[in-house]
């Protein structure tokens, strides 16, 4: 329905915003307020039905997005977002379940139900705002953050080889995987869109940057150029590829330095609830035989 | 005509700075919380791509498309638009 | 679509009325008749039988199964599920049990009805896996952190682990609170007759689903429709009505209040009169052999039958012997143990634990009537003889 | 009446479901009370297997044996373990290809239930050869056609024939047996 | 290598000897000063700040600090750290606390030394995490499934939070046992002047090594070198005495005994009795104006501190007033409590919950003496004038 | 040292099996029993100090191995081992740990701990038993249970995505990576030996047949067939690749049918507790600087 | 001798630091007891920020304010939400930059704080501004030289003048400020 | 030589199969748990290549090198060597 006009964001927040909790509790500069309205935006290209998607989240200040949104929310534990999303399809597949998860919450005490929803290709959209921080706590360090990051727990620096989420989707073989900064609009729109659209798990990760936690501490300077940095540090997939494959040393070498942006992965599976729907008909079906109809 | 809701504004900035042709600026406008709200520039050449109300990541810019004549009065709508 | 229970299809997966199987099995029928969509589990033992019962029926009924990846999901799952508006379930044991104590509390925070079967096994820890134990009792109080309320049920027969699988489903949908069927392994594995009942011969009690006008709806307080009680009708998600549901501290429409005490305490003390206003209406006790008891064991689940056997024993031997056995253990019956033990001379509390609902029975009973434990640990009933040892030496 | 009878051996031979039979019996096909319980090893990894059945007319309370009425031993180890639990005129029967040394002083019925499979076919129905047996051996209140639609109702039809003839053929040895 | 402590270092780190800190951070000095060598944690507030604080200093004292991916890694990392010769710890709050609940089972199965700091907030679930609260008490002593035992302290000022968690250590030492430091957000978040200890200012209980020769060597059972002790020798991992570590049942040499009644019994006994039979020694509390009081508040953490201004408040007025300050909760002491109950007309228990640890006082209660809950919850202590009230009423 | 010949099976069990603890509860013709006798020669051709070395594990068939071995050994609880594990290492690196764990225990319900584990490069040998299925507890489906597999939970046929766990942990960048069947006895030997060599996290997959849970359900015949499945269902990753690259589309369609095998990622980088060991030094260092030495 | 001190404004001004530093003052530079809390707003993200002194010479019981005798305000709301709290006669201090409307029929003390900070070319040091002002201002028993002590060891060495002349700056106009 | 320690084979017979030269069968003997112990065959091309000692999954099977002629005699040790 791209030929419909986008409406202007007075009637995007009438119709997607939960009156009464906003402003949002987000710290000025943070990036994890664009990815909700991103979320809107796709959720009003594809023309779907508020009244028929879930919204869920774990504990963290991504986590808190549902809380503003107008729609079923469910805002649970730390971590198990994923957990309480799988079994809210298992009992209704007819929502549509989008989880808000922060790089922590869906990665460090989540990690988890993270990796085994991804195996069952359970039929639901992640969208993962990786800050490369636990934010909600006053900046810890989390799986995501680079090594040397200084963090409230790893004031010496850190030492740990940090995730990346998105290469850790793909090779559990998500249906869909993208990456994107908050900073770039059009290319989060869209992916969430495909992901909403995909059967099975989709994973967007957005780069949100985290003014408070992260950058201050980091040296990232102030909002402006905390923004600015995902323009230098990220690197379009097949770029990025085609320099690694072919690219002189001193380009290679310059990759260190750069995260890879893109839609990774986008494949046709089954999804494992219609494969149930599935089984449970032929099961059923098998019954009547048996019994000769109920 | 941009809008901007000043009381859900914190005054990052990245409207902005992001504007691709600077029709933005800080005001003195202070909201609430002691912040000072962006508003169109006197002279700017805002042509509503709608870029800053995209990025805002507090909902509180709307673009909304009219024509150009109309703009100048729009900027004066501030505050309170939406919010309950 | 939500599952949509199918009591002819559910009786023909179930088979004959009268049947031979084990107390795990039986929990899993009673999960099916009452309506379950859906179960999340994963394997423990010895409450994998419950799991695999519904694995291989609940599809066959059209509701669906997962085995999630461990406990914590398996609460979690459920608890979404419920969301979407299915009788959901899972069942662990002790292990399983602890790491479930997070979600349970959300679970009752966020006023989600569910049933968690608890087939006790003998701990701590690892314990022993293949021996039955009762060591759960207060942990089903206790374990999460802040302040909580338990609705448990202790069944004492395979039958029982039938019924009661029903029951709590009933307590679970009436106060919005996940409910735990306490099972202990001796009797999760015992096999005995049950008698499958048919739909006249319960009594379901279903959701209260919202039904007031959206804009007028309140997600998190008294209800709406149904005047006097305390549990909020439910808005299923799907429905239109957009509740958001969370574990933070939430005022009546659901929005955090992370630093608002009065309507922290206000959330609270509902959560927990909801239960305990009906504390009364709730106890489930059997009473065997007590009009004119002076020396009494207070008993439940499988402890209830060497008990039962040795006040027989005792009866015959001319001792004023009787039994108390409580069917549903919290919210604690503090009345009826009181007024017991106003009663009698002497209270024994026979558990195959060190000693757990002894406390409260302790606690609640008169300091004029003597309570006295009667632990035997290491997945091991009690003997009748040795229970009859107690009777003897308390009218020594 | 009530009827205590408990059937050990090693894990895989099938001594659980011969409980199972007996109580589904006595609980489905007639219309007592019975319950069966069972002890398990370390985690049940192979291993002994034992199986306890009681039977009454009346509900049954402590759900353990406390004086057994028959005790069916299908291995040596099953054998020399849990001789002890037995009253001294506990009935005795025992498989003698399996428990090669059952002299204890006292008759035993001795049915060759693993043989009886192997001429069927397949050991596996070892087990309901000695179900019959027992049945044959020992009056627990419940009659040989009941025991025998319990094993029907039990065992997979594809081995139905198989299983019905072991039961029969481990019921006649039975009956004809005496303790020796 | 396993760390040694070295105390020049720690005290350089920790700086002048008197400061100006929270209780959170006094915690982290105090486990530093013990000589914490492995600290695990996973950040929840209100308890970040203990190990933000160890994770600046422990690597300067050559320790290690690690921020697990969530609190189970943290309690299986420190019970791991702890059989390689480290002290250990870790940090929490209810949340985080609720999921170690298996792993706190564990700790006490196998007899591992290691403390756990929960600065409680108000719970249930995720609550109010700004909010200090009181509301893990119960959950301490029945948290995880199985019989168990805990020991506890509760600090009621930041001072005591540096001094109680060394304290927390020497009693893990002692007795081979999970022990945790029951701070509540209140103090864990105040600032007050605290004195660092030097060394000859308190005492270090240090870990019983194994000593014996290898082959006589019985690593779960009775103490082979202390007599009377009923606390196994520690068999370091890496000095060649090759333990058997496991949370199932186990017989004295560490073999599992997972089918064994006898053997779970002297164990299970033996876990519970090393601890309880100790019960009075253990006992530790604070008298406030106790010598003619008759109506007293049994209290504990923060609450102690509105509460003691209560009391002065009431003697003040001419009411006989006290307070019996609990500093350590787990074992119950059950006799102090009895005999005060003997002694004065009412107990009033003020507690930052719904009332938990007033189950306990009034199971060990004379019957003649009223025991009577004052609970607050939402996060906010006990205004003194509203304990005054409470003061007031009993007398009147 | 691999000059000195290796003892017989009467030393080796003098010098390594825990007097009193056996026979192993493995049931028949299950293939648990061989690791640890593979892991004994590999430490005996290391020349290794039994007294250095931790070996833990969790709870399942697999992680019952420990209790066999006559040195330190920590049997933990469901899924946790690699935490714990973690934390034995961190008191004292100088310990060698090697954690026996089973499919289900590291990837099942202890999934998080292992990528945490592999993401931090933490020194640890983990020597994961797949039976592709839950042993201990009688034959529930596993997360590594192929599509299709009847299993006590999955009556009707899994229809769950199944781990590569070994595909997994090199996309973690695990330090050392292999997979072999049990019934291969030389490679795995050789691969315990790298794997405890190597710096970092090291994962030997080794898949054991298990005739109880998962070989009866799943029609693999008696324990002779299913020992020999692993002949027929494996290919040696090189000439897996090569096909996958170069074959013909029947030789790739075939592919589906084979596990790949072989040692997959051996890669040399600074273990977790070695660059950890590092930072203290150099705090320390400045430390004392500043103060003028302690 | 008790004294209890509020102060509150917006987080990220330094406010719990002020708090601190005054006791850290009474108790470690003098030597007091001193007691500091703090309030959070929902998840200590942004918004407001509040904390509480209580110095004393005797063991401090109860360790929130029960009569506050000074109440410092760098922010319009916490002024206007905090003012209740007060007694009647409670000192007041606002930065009247950042509190504009303090009309509420008593006198006021106001401290152009952020204006001194800015003028020693750094807002960060408001609030130091700020501590010193109300030590000018009010006599909590504790010396100047001992809150600048604290002060000193409280801020990083890279900017230990800035805020020295930030904490004299403002105690100076603490000094010499009347309310109006 | 080979010597198997009976009472703890269980009889999976991976010994007897996986033998290159087939110089295993199961014998007669039975153990304590009622499983049929493999043996050397009387007629045997055993190279001591040790497989069977890999591949035994319960650590039953020990191969000593030792002189061909002494084979003959070490077939007869059996059971118990290493329990204790
Ligand atoms: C069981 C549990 N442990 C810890 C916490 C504390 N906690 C809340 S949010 C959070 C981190 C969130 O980080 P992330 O998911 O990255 O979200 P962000 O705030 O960075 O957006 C933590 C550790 C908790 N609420 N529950
Ligand atoms: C918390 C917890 N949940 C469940 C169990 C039950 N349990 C014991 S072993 C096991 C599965 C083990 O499977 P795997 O790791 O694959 O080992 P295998 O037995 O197949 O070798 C399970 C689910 C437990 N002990 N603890
Ligand atoms: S702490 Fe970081 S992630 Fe959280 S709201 Fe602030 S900027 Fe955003
Ligand atoms: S709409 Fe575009 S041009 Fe106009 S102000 Fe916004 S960003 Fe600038
Ligand atoms: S982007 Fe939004 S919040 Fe930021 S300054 Fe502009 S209007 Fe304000
Ligand atoms: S169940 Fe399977 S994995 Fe466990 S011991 Fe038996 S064969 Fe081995
Ligand atoms: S050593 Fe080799 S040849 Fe000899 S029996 Fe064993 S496998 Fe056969
Ligand atoms: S491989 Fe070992 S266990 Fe199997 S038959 Fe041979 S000796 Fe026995
Ligand atoms: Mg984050
Ligand atoms: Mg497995």
């Amino acid at each position: 329905m791209s030929e419909k006009e986008m409406p202007d964001m007075g009637v995007l927040r009438e119709k997607y915003l939960r009156k009464g909790m906003l402003p949002t509790i987000f710290c000025n500069g943070c990036g994890h307020g664009s990815s909700l309205d991103y979320t809107f935006r796709a959720i009003e290209e594809l023309e779907l039905d508020m009244d028929k998607i879930v919204f869920a989240s774990g504990i963290g200040c991504s986590s808190r997005i549902p809380g503003y949104i107008n729609a079923d929310g469910l805002h649970t534990t730390h971590g198990r977002s994923i957990a309480f999303a799988t079994g809210v399809k298992a009992a209704n597949p007819e929502l549509d379940v989008i989880v808000f998860t922060g790089d922590g919450d869906a990665t460090g005490i989540g990690g988890n139900h993270f990796i085994h929803a991804a195996r069952r290709n359970i039929d639901i959209t992640v969208i993962l705002l990786n800050n490369f921080i636990y934010g909600m706590t006053g900046g810890q360090v989390a799986p995501t953050s680079p090594k040397g990051t200084i963090a409230t727990t790893s004031p010496h620096g850190n030492l740990e080889g940090a995730f990346d989420i998105s290469n850790l989707a793909q090779a559990l073989g998500a249906a869909y995987v993208a990456r994107w900064p908050v900073s770039y609009p059009y290319q989060p729109i869209k992916s969430i869109k495909e992901g909403i659209e995909t059967k099975g798990f989709s994973l967007i990760e957005l780069m949100s940057p985290c003014p408070t936690a992260y950058g201050r501490r980091n040296k990232l300077g102030n909002i402006q150029k905390l923004w600015e940095w995902y323009d230098d540090h990220t690197m379009l997939a097949e770029e990025y590829d085609k320099i690694n494959d072919y690219g002189t040393e001193a380009e290679k070498a310059a990759l260190e330095d750069k995260i890879k942006i893109g839609v990774f992965q986008h494949i046709k599976k089954v999804g494992f609830f219609e494969a149930y729907e599935e089984q449970i008909k032929n099961l059923m079906a098998n019954d009547d035989k048996k019994w000769g109809g109920v | 005509m941009i809008e901007i809701l000043d009381d859900w504004c914190k005054g990052c900035e990245i409207c902005v700075k992001r504007c691709p042709v600077e029709a933005l600026e800080i005001s003195e406008i202070m909201n609430k919380k002691g912040v000072r709200v962006p508003r169109l520039k006197e002279d700017n050449k805002c042509h509503q791509c709608r870029l800053c109300e995209l990025l805002c990541p507090d909902f509180a810019i709307t673009v909304t498309k009219e024509e150009k004549e109309e703009e100048k009065e729009c900027k004066l709508i501030i505050g309170g638009v939406c919010a309950d | 679509m939500t599952y949509v229970r199918d009591p002819v299809r559910i009786r023909k997966i179930l088979g004959s009325k009268k049947q031979f199987i084990m107390g795990d099995m039986a929990a899993a029928y009673g999960g099916l008749v009452a309506g379950v969509g859906f179960f999340g589990g994963y394997p423990i033992t010895p409450a994998s039988e419950v799991a695999e019962g519904m694995a291989r029926m609940l599809p066959r009924a059209g509701g669906s199964f997962i085995q999630m990846e461990d406990e914590i999901a398996s609460m979690a799952a459920i608890i979404g599920g419920a969301w979407s508006g299915a009788k959901t379930m899972t069942a662990t044991s002790g292990p399983g049990f602890s790491l479930m104590m997070e979600n349970y509390g959300y679970a009752i925070m966020t006023e989600t009805p569910c049933v968690i079967v608890n087939v006790q096994r003998t701990g701590p820890s690892t314990g022993q896996p293949t021996q039955g134990a009762q060591g759960d009792m207060m942990q089903t109080r206790w374990g999460s952190h802040g302040d909580m309320m338990a609705i448990a049920l202790c069944p004492s027969t395979v039958q029982e682990c039938l019924d009661m699988t029903i029951e709590c489903f009933n307590l679970s949908e009436k106060y919005r609170h996940p409910v735990v069927l306490l099972m202990d392994g001796e009797v999760g594995h015992l096999r005995e007759k049950v008698i499958i009942p048919d739909e006249d011969e319960m009594e379901l009690i279903e959701r209260v689903e919202a039904t007031i006008d959206k804009d007028k709806f309140i997600p998190f307080s008294e209800s709406q429709t149904q005047p006097g009680s305390k549990v909020p009708d439910f808005p299923t998600f799907g429905s239109g009505y957009h509740p958001y549901v969370t574990g933070l501290t939430h005022n009546d429409m659901g929005f955090p209040a992370t630093d608002k005490q009065p309507d922290h305490e206000r959330l609270i003390n509902r959560l927990i009169t909801k239960i305990t206003d009906d504390r009364e209406a709730l106890t489930d006790v059997e009473e065997i052999m007590m009009d004119d008891a002076e020396v009494v064991f207070v008993t439940y689940g499988a402890s209830a039958r060497p008990a039962e056997s040795a006040v027989r024993m005792a009866r015959a031997k001319g001792i004023k012997a009787g039994m108390l056995r409580l069917k549903l253990v919290w919210p604690f019956p503090e009345k009826v143990i009181y007024e017991l033990s106003k009663k009698v001379n002497k209270i024994i509390v026979p558990e195959m634990s060190l000693g757990q609902m002894v406390h409260p029975i302790r606690e609640f009973a008169a300091k004029d009537c003597e309570v006295t434990m009667a632990p035997k640990v290491g997945g091991v009933m009690h003997l009748p003889i040795e229970l009859l040892k107690y009777l003897e030496e308390a009218v020594e | 009446m009530k009827h205590e009878i408990q059937v050990a051996g090693f894990g895989g031979q099938g001594v659980i479901l011969s409980g199972f039979i007996i109580g589904k019996a006595a609980c489905v096909f007639d219309d007592y009370n019975a319950v069966q319980s069972q002890s398990y090893g370390p985690e049940a990894r192979g291993g002994a297997a034992k199986t306890a059945v009681i039977i009454s007319d009346e509900t049954i309370g402590y759900p353990r044996p406390t004086s057994i009425d028959l005790f069916v031993a299908m291995a040596q180890e099953a054998f020399n373990s849990y001789l002890p639990d037995c009253r001294d005129d506990t009935i005795l029967i025992i498989d003698p290809d399996l428990v090669t040394q059952s002299d204890v002083g006292r008759p035993v019925y001795k049915i060759q239930a693993q043989k009886i499979a192997e001429e069927l076919g397949n050991k596996i129905v070892t087990n309901i050869a000695m179900v019959g047996a027992l049945t044959g051996v020992y009056d627990f209140g419940v009659s040989d056609e009941a025991v025998k639609k319990a094993v029907m109702d039990s065992v997979p039809k594809k081995f139905m024939d198989l299983n019905i003839n072991a039961f029969e053929r481990g019921l006649e040895a039975g009956k004809n047996a005496r303790p020796e």
